[in-house]
């Protein structure tokens, strides 16, 4: 395939292009422009003819199968894969940026060898010594190795990771992300395993649902799947008219969800659980809705009283009751638990009360019902806030000689509380892969800078899945553009020199790994006979499906008890007299996102701001506090700091400030770096009351000027859509 | 002497002010005459090839431009393409050499640009071969008789609307979005 | 296409005359329903990546030179704390009777009676700015410095559409270049267009389907099937623009609760 | 022609009366009157070339210091081009401001120059005689800056030629349903007439200066006088051209403001598309023109001691018609805003809103005082109209008020789009302030530079004025009237 051209050739190609791609616009044309011909023409390769290949975008962990525009050897665009089981060829914006984090300026070329850490002063080696350091220390380490994953990790790759630490039996990987973390993937599975008896991310079909209650999940903006969801949204809507969906929404804050929600009820932070509660008692009470709903919500609703719980969320009665009545009455009603509630410290009490919502009206969601036939492939599992706690006490106890970290940033991702980076500096030899300079990088040894997913193999077991499991396949799209290598193949050479690695993994690259497992997969819904065809037809269309979506089975739910927790926050209402509402951005999600101009550059949906970030106010808060918009505000939790720019919206409970996830990189590349302030750092390390997730949304914050401005970079004029035309 | 000049100037514009404007006339005029574009000039090329050669020997254009039929671009033939003929035949020549060496140091020959339109033209050889009916000669000239290939045309956008205002729907050839966009 | 080969390889002096094919002129129309815009830019950054749209600097978006071919404008509606944002895509509205034409000197901005769209033809924009001033919709953006791709981000650079320098107005071309694209495929194979074969960017990727793309001058096709209903709108319609962007309005709450 | 009136009873010694209160009379209309106060021709001569040569240590100053202005303006218009237009304070959606502004405002200031030659001509007021030449100079140097403002103002300067209908090899024309086009076509007619116009009345001074100067002006004057020998041939000629120009130039100026005037009022921007633009332009014009006339002539009454032909009634006759512009630009412009405030269309009433009591409302005010209320209040005075400082400090503050007209037309109007979402103001950054100031001092510099080479007071025309005046005694009261021709 493209691995036919030859590295050199393409730069040229490259080169030539983009030289002629830049002089032309307008200007006048050049005599010396040079013709490069292939030396040796790679095969479907038609000069000024597109080429497309399948792959897997790899932005955020959903697993969006995508196809990518060649011309002339250069990726020029991506697209959602339209034989794509999960997003069905459509793709969101993360999705879209995804060819800079291929011609990244900033991304490394081989690995680089940092003398003292956090002095930036990295030297430049060549890969065999970066591989035989890797192998020195890893025999030296043996079972005192610990390694920390992302969840954007390649499911291969985790399962050569595994296999390696098991070789040399250390404890194996830990899993752990900030975005996983903001999506609540964790502590939902858990929920799903008391509530159905199996942990897995719950996906809720909304093509046919009449009513859809949300609880804070911002499944049209970053929620697990949002290419997803937003098909099935688009479907929602689009139902017969009379039957166009109804879709209620409950958040402190309007995020772009609750924009585009019929009902948006602005509740008080951290009671999903308690309006959930309250509409399982009033159906209970009041016998609301088709037959048998009652019966079932009087067997899960909690004791509460309504009229309490109304006001402590922020509604009125009848309105609850009237959404109550709304509920029942709808044939196919869903109610979504996710978003902040993951991080409240009631998150798994409010999720099964939600998801005995779903319960009562008798939808259970996909992707827990589906039980994928065994495909013999490795796939990750999240590790809880927990286990990284635990890691870093062994890293302090000097229990980790070494610590390898692939697709995570814990230095800009965890919470200073959490006190990672103390633990770090007990570790001897600290590796990261990479592919840029990130916080993580800035305080290891060794940099062994991994391919971009649109220049390596591997593949990715689709989570959620919307009813039929997928194996979505990862490619190679063009010749590395870097002298990137991939971790996959690093890993393997590694192995060879340890035997029980090399016994454990016999492959001479991840090529000939991939191969293996896909020869191991079942029908899928394309024909394929041979063993060869069935790998070409695997990275050809993109990923593995079984031809029908499997029926699923209809799920029992198991007993299970609805409790109305109240949730606890950090700090006294005196001190901190407000809420913080953290919510990962639509663009940066997590952060990860802002080192791609495409994603720093565009505005924000809600706030038409880029390359920065804010705060959001209510108008009164604002007025009380005398700020205005760019006032550069100081923001106090108990456990931290941070300056950011005031940004003063309606859409906004007056007890509560929201910061987005995102800015605030040190490093990062020179897109990112000194923008904005990083939201984390006001967290604390608490837990939640179950499941053992990071209690992010249970922190009060105070505000105070700095008496500094800073110019706001909205593309929206702040008179025009406040006072519009009434502007007097 | 400067002065001396003005001096006559004067003189002469004094007898009458036709021959001032005259003056003025000759002066603008030059600058006019000055501002016209010459034709492009010959190239030098990284191998001294021949098309008239290949031509004779019976090798057909689309043989080595191969994508002229199915792509807007014509396709430079690649190294590969050359050495398989040239592995063989006329081994021993110098430029044949020259192209050996390319090919086995596995780089791209350097060829410079004959024909050429800017690039925010949109070309498409595809459409004017199939729908356009068009043959290479059309716009290329007799190269089976150059030795070195020079342009026949300037290839400015008069000369494209010449040849578009022509056919029978020239309106909608003549609009802007056939060839900008 | 045998024939034809054979016809290039005689080498035949006299070039046949070129086959009678009357291009078909089109209605290209976009509709955009309200109802399932999410806000969610997905639209906006394909539509950067596919037309080479640079993206601005933070001093620059300050000065107010941020530069989208396509936007998600947000409204407020409501009062006091029941105010409810609104998404309003905004784009080129490729007006039939454009306001932006009339006053271009030099024809930089003109109408393609072929596609009927407002062409935009860089090479021969001189940069006066008259058609940006006089577009009630402010779709054009104007290449207030020459653009900047940093590194190896030049590589991504579509091929097919020009990369305008500075002092150049540009604008939503409804990617011309894609329908191009599919044109000469429909004229070289002799066939018709087809309904979705031509898709721009933004329609493309949006998740909810919230765009729909096609020629109105086919009663088959999808946005003609779906126009004249009842939600449908255009953006200022009362200044005679004549937009071919459709807006669908959104369902809207029953009255809602909190 | 001197030489013949010489002959019998040269006019600038007629004896006075014997009557003592007949003299008084008489002596009063001289020193009132230029035209009434002949001096012999090589006098009247000698007092415009005599202090044109001198130059005196003040003129080197304003040299340098105009001159330099000029070439910190050319130099942040090269510097403009190469960084691109972003350099200045435009943003999306104000694309159009400063450059724009100053391009109303010089066309507007070159209109009084033609005006006043051409149509007092017309009219055959003969007080005009010394002002007419610095208006006209004003015109042309007013317009040259005016054409240079849409060419600053351009993205892509380098290809302006474009606008221009010439044959090329892309067979493509401008466009002729463009404004621009036609303020291009109009502009460019306008300075070329205006220039001739000019022209041609400095003929026969040439002439005369030629006679008198030496040196380097010696050879220049020779060239520029196209052998000017003032046969009675030459002077027919002269004549008639003038006439026929002066008749011409009026509808052509009439059409350049209007034109100009299209650049907005064919527009969609609300607060634009206007149709009473066309005369409210061309009115607004001949108000600030006038103001800026009399400054000039102040200027060169002081900076060339023309004490003797720029009198006081000059000025208040000045004044005079400045207060009358007021009035009828004052009427333009409250019809422009009584419509709007009638029928409520929303942006325009968000835009009053702007000027009354919005951020823009310290600028409006500003510009009601400068441009009515301290006119209307001081111009009615004889006093003040005849008293030169007081007359150009209202003249100033026209300018200043007619150019924040301007402004507020362009660049704030402009600002409030139909769409809120894309509202916004425009702050100037340097690049336009030093160029705006460049165009200032440019067109001062040759004002000043020109009165230097050429005669400022056109000395035929006050020679012949003076000798078709005389005094006519009705009782015992003498008033000033012509003389029979002879």
């Amino acid at each position: 395939m493209t691995e036919k051209i030859s590295r050199r050739d393409f730069l040229r190609l490259g080169a030539a292009g983009a030289a002629t791609g830049v002089l032309a616009g307008c200007t006048s044309p050049r005599r010396w422009v040079v013709l490069e011909p292939f030396v040796r023409p790679p095969e479907q390769q038609v000069s000024g003819v597109a080429t497309w290949f399948a792959t897997t975008c790899r932005q955020c962990p959903a697993g969006c199968g995508v196809i990518v525009r060649l011309m002339n050897g250069r990726a020029v665009k991506l697209e959602g894969n339209p034989e794509h089981p999960l997003n069905r060829g459509k793709l969101c914006a993360r999705g879209q940026a995804g060819l800079q984090m291929l011609y990244h300026p900033d991304r490394l070329s081989g690995p680089l060898l940092q003398s003292t850490r956090g002095s930036r002063e990295f030297s430049a080696i060549d890969w065999n010594e970066g591989i035989n350091r890797l192998f020195q220390a890893l025999a030296k380490a043996g079972p005192a190795v610990a390694m920390l994953g992302g969840a954007t990790m390649s499911d291969h790759l985790f399962d050569l990771f595994s296999k390696l630490l098991a070789a040399v039996d250390a404890p194996p990987p830990v899993i752990y992300d900030l975005y996983t973390e903001l999506g609540g993937y964790r502590m939902l599975a858990q929920a799903m395993g008391q509530v159905y008896g199996r942990a897995a991310l719950p996906a809720y079909r909304l093509a046919e649902a009449d009513v859809v209650f949300s609880f804070g999940a911002e499944f049209l903006g970053t929620w697990t799947s949002a290419v997803r969801y937003g098909v099935e949204y688009g479907a929602f809507r689009s139902q017969p008219y009379g039957k166009r969906g109804l879709l209620v929404h409950f958040e402190p804050r309007q995020s772009s969800t609750a924009v585009t929600a019929d009902d948006y009820v602005a509740i008080a932070p951290g009671s999903e659980g308690l309006v959930a509660g309250a509409l399982l008692r009033l159906i209970a009470d009041g016998n609301l809705g088709l037959a048998g709903r009652a019966e079932s919500a009087r067997g899960l609703a909690p004791s509460l009283d309504v009229e309490q719980a109304a006001r402590e969320c922020g509604l009125p009665l009848e309105a609850l009751q009237r959404l109550a009545r709304r509920f029942a009455d709808a044939e196919h009603a869903v109610a979504i638990p996710g978003g902040a509630l993951a991080g409240s410290s009631n998150g798994m009490h409010a999720a099964r009360a939600i998801e005995a919502l779903n319960v009562v009206s008798g939808n259970a969601p996909a992707g827990v019902n589906t039980t994928p036939p065994d495909l013999g492939l490795a796939r990750k599992s999240l590790n809880a806030f927990t286990d990284v706690q635990s890691l870093i006490a062994r890293m302090r106890a000097g229990e980790v000689q070494m610590l390898l970290i692939h697709s995570t940033n814990p230095a800009y991702e965890l919470p200073e509380a959490a006190g990672f980076l103390e633990a770090l500096a007990q570790v001897p030899l600290v590796v990261s892969f990479g592919a840029m300079v990130d916080e993580t990088a800035v305080w290891s040894d060794l940099i062994l800078p991994d391919r971009s997913y649109l220049e390596s193999f591997g593949y990715e077991v689709v989570s959620p899945d919307f009813g039929s499991p997928v194996v979505s396949s990862q490619q190679p799209v063009v010749t590395p553009v870097f002298d990137a290598r991939t971790t996959g193949d690093v890993l393997l050479t590694v192995a060879r020199g340890i035997p029980a690695a090399a016994a454990a993994m016999p492959w001479d690259d991840e090529v000939d790994y991939l191969n293996q497992m896909v020869a191991g997969l079942p029908e899928a819904a394309y024909p394929a006979s041979t063993a060869e065809e069935k790998r070409a037809r695997f990275q050809q269309h993109g990923g593995w499906w079984p031809a029908p979506a499997v029926a699923a089975p209809t799920l029992r739910p198991q007993p299970f008890t609805v409790t109305a927790e109240r949730a606890t926050f950090d700090g006294n209402e005196t001190d901190y007299p407000y809420f913080l509402h953290v919510y990962p951005s639509v663009l940066l999600s997590d952060g990860r996102g802002a080192s791609l101009p495409l994603l720093q550059g565009v505005p924000d949906p809600m706030t038409t701001i880029a390359w920065q970030s804010w705060v959001e106010l209510h108008p009164a808060t604002a007025e009380r506090l005398e700020i205005r918009d760019g006032d550069l505000l100081r923001v106090t939790s108990p456990h931290g700091e941070i300056v950011a720019a005031a940004y003063v919206t309606p859409g906004i409970r007056p007890d509560t400030v929201a910061i987005p996830a995102g800015q605030g990189h040190q490093d990062l590349g020179r897109f990112a770096r000194d923008r904005g302030s990083n939201v984390v750092q006001l967290l604390g390390a608490a837990l939640t009351d179950e499941g053992g997730g990071l209690r992010w949304n249970g922190v009060r914050v105070a505000l105070a000027r700095t008496g500094k401005r800073i110019a706001t970079a909205s593309l929206e004029s702040k008179v025009g859509v406040t006072e519009g035309l009434g502007y007097e | 002497m400067f002065s001396s000049l003005w001096w006559r100037v004067g003189r002469f514009a004094r007898t009458s002010p036709a021959r001032l404007f005259l003056l003025a006339g000759v002066v603008v005029a030059g600058a006019l005459a000055l501002s016209g574009s010459a034709a492009p000039a010959g190239t030098t090329q990284p191998i001294a090839f021949n098309h008239q050669v290949m031509v004779q020997a019976g090798v057909q254009c689309l043989f080595c431009h191969n994508d002229a039929l199915r792509s807007p671009s014509p396709g430079m033939p690649s190294v590969e393409l050359c050495m398989g003929c040239h592995k063989t035949i006329g081994a021993g020549r110098p430029a044949i050499k020259q192209l050996a060496d390319y090919y086995a140091r596995g780089e791209p020959i350097p060829w410079a640009r004959v024909n050429y339109v800017p690039r925010f033209v949109y070309f498409s050889h595809k459409v004017h071969l199939t729908a356009g009916g068009l043959n290479c000669e059309n716009c290329h000239g007799d190269v089976g008789h150059m030795k070195v290939v020079e342009p026949v045309a300037r290839m400015s956008m008069g000369w494209c609307l010449d040849c578009h205002s022509k056919q029978t729907n020239a309106p909608q050839l003549r609009d802007c979005v056939i060839c900008h966009r | 296409m045998s024939e034809l080969e054979t016809r290039l390889l005689d080498r035949g002096q006299s070039a046949a005359a070129a086959p009678k094919t009357e291009l078909p002129s089109h209605k290209w129309t976009m509709l955009i329903d309200l109802d399932k815009c999410t806000g969610c830019n997905a639209c906006v950054v394909a539509c950067h990546v596919e037309n080479n749209v640079p993206i601005r600097s933070e001093r620059e978006v300050i000065r107010g030179h941020g530069q989208h071919w396509i936007r998600i404008e947000r409204y407020w509606e409501g009062e006091g704390d029941a105010q409810r944002a609104t998404f309003l895509p905004m784009l080129c509205q490729q007006c039939s009777n454009a306001p932006c034409e009339p006053v271009c000197p030099v024809y930089a901005s003109v109408h393609s009676e072929r596609e009927n769209l407002n062409l935009q033809v860089y090479n021969r924009c001189v940069g006066t700015r008259f058609c940006g001033n006089n577009c009630p919709y402010r779709a054009r953006q104007f290449n207030w410095f020459a653009p900047q791709f940093e590194g190896p981000i030049t590589e991504m650079l579509n091929p097919d559409v020009t990369v305008r320098s500075g002092g150049v107005m540009e604008k939503c071309t409804f990617c011309v270049q894609r329908i191009r694209r599919v044109e000469e495929d429909a004229l070289v194979e002799g066939r018709p267009l087809r309904d979705g074969e031509m898709v721009p960017a933004c329609a493309q990727t949006c998740p909810t389907s919230a765009i729909v793309f096609g020629d109105r001058s086919d009663p088959q096709s999808q946005v003609a099937q779906r126009l004249g209903g009842q939600r449908e709108f255009q953006v200022l319609e009362h200044l005679g623009t004549a937009p071919n962007v459709y807006y669908l309005k959104a369902g809207g709450s029953d009255g809602g609760a909190g | 022609m001197a030489e013949q009136a010489s002959l019998e009873s040269p006019v600038w010694n007629r004896p006075l009366p014997d009557d003592p209160e007949l003299a008084a009379q008489v002596r009063e209309i001289r020193e009132k009157h230029l035209l009434q106060d002949a001096r012999p021709p090589r006098e009247v001569a000698e007092k415009v070339l005599g202090p044109m040569a001198r130059l005196g240590r003040v003129f080197w100053l304003a040299l340098i210091v105009l001159g330099g202005l000029t070439a910190t303006w050319l130099a942040t218009w090269a510097y403009q081009a190469y960084q691109g237009m972003g350099v200045t304070g435009l943003n999306r959606t104000i694309m159009w401001a400063p450059y724009i502004v100053n391009f109303v405002y010089f066309i507007g200031i070159g209109h009084a120059g033609t005006f006043i030659s051409a149509a007092l001509r017309v009219l055959k007021f003969e007080w005009r005689a010394p002002i007419s030449r610095a208006a006209e100079s004003l015109t042309v140097f007013a317009l040259l800056v005016a054409f240079t403002m849409p060419l600053i103002h351009m993205g892509r300067v380098w290809k302006f030629y474009w606008m221009l209908p010439f044959p090329n090899q892309r067979q493509l024309w401008p466009n002729p349903r463009s404004p621009i086009f036609w303020d291009m076509t109009a502009i460019f007619t306008y300075l070329t007439c205006s220039m001739l116009f000019m022209y041609l009345g400095i003929l026969p001074d040439i002439a005369i200066a030629r006679e008198k100067a030496s040196g380097w002006r010696k050879r220049l004057y020779t060239v520029l006088a196209l052998g000017w020998r003032g046969t009675d041939r030459e002077w027919k000629h002269l004549d008639t051209t003038l006439n026929i120009f002066s008749y011409g130039i009026i509808p052509v100026m009439f059409s350049v403001h209007t034109v100009v005037s299209w650049d907005f009022a064919m527009t969609l921007q609300p607060g634009w598309n206007s149709s009473i633009f066309g005369p409210y332009f061309v009115v607004g014009a001949l108000y600030s023109g006038v103001g800026a006339v009399i400054i000039i002539m102040a200027i060169l009454r002081k900076a060339l001691h023309l004490e003797y032909f720029l009198r006081e009634e000059h000025f208040n006759a000045m004044g005079k018609f400045l207060l009358i512009l007021s009035f009828t630009w004052v009427y333009f412009y409250f019809n422009d805003y009584l419509l709007p405030w009638y029928h409520k269309e929303p942006i325009l009433t968000v835009i009053f809103r702007l000027f009354t009591s919005g951020w823009a409302a310290p600028l409006w005010f500003t510009m009601l005082i400068a441009n009515i209320l301290i006119p209307w209040a001081t111009l009615w005075s004889r006093k003040v109209r005849s008293s030169i400082p007081a007359l150009v400090g209202v003249a100033l503050l026209v300018q200043v008020g007619m150019y924040i007209e301007r402004y507020l037309i362009v660049a704030v109007t402009l600002g409030y789009p139909e769409l809120p979402f894309d509202w916004a103001v425009y702050v100037p950054r340097l690049p336009e302030i030093l160029i705006t100031l460049g165009v200032f001092a440019f067109v001062v510099l040759g004002i000043t530079v020109l009165s230097r080479l050429v005669p400022i007071i056109p000395i035929w025309e006050v020679v012949e004025g003076q000798l078709l005046q005389g005094t006519r005694r009705i009782g015992r009261a003498i008033f000033p009237a012509k003389t029979e021709a002879d």
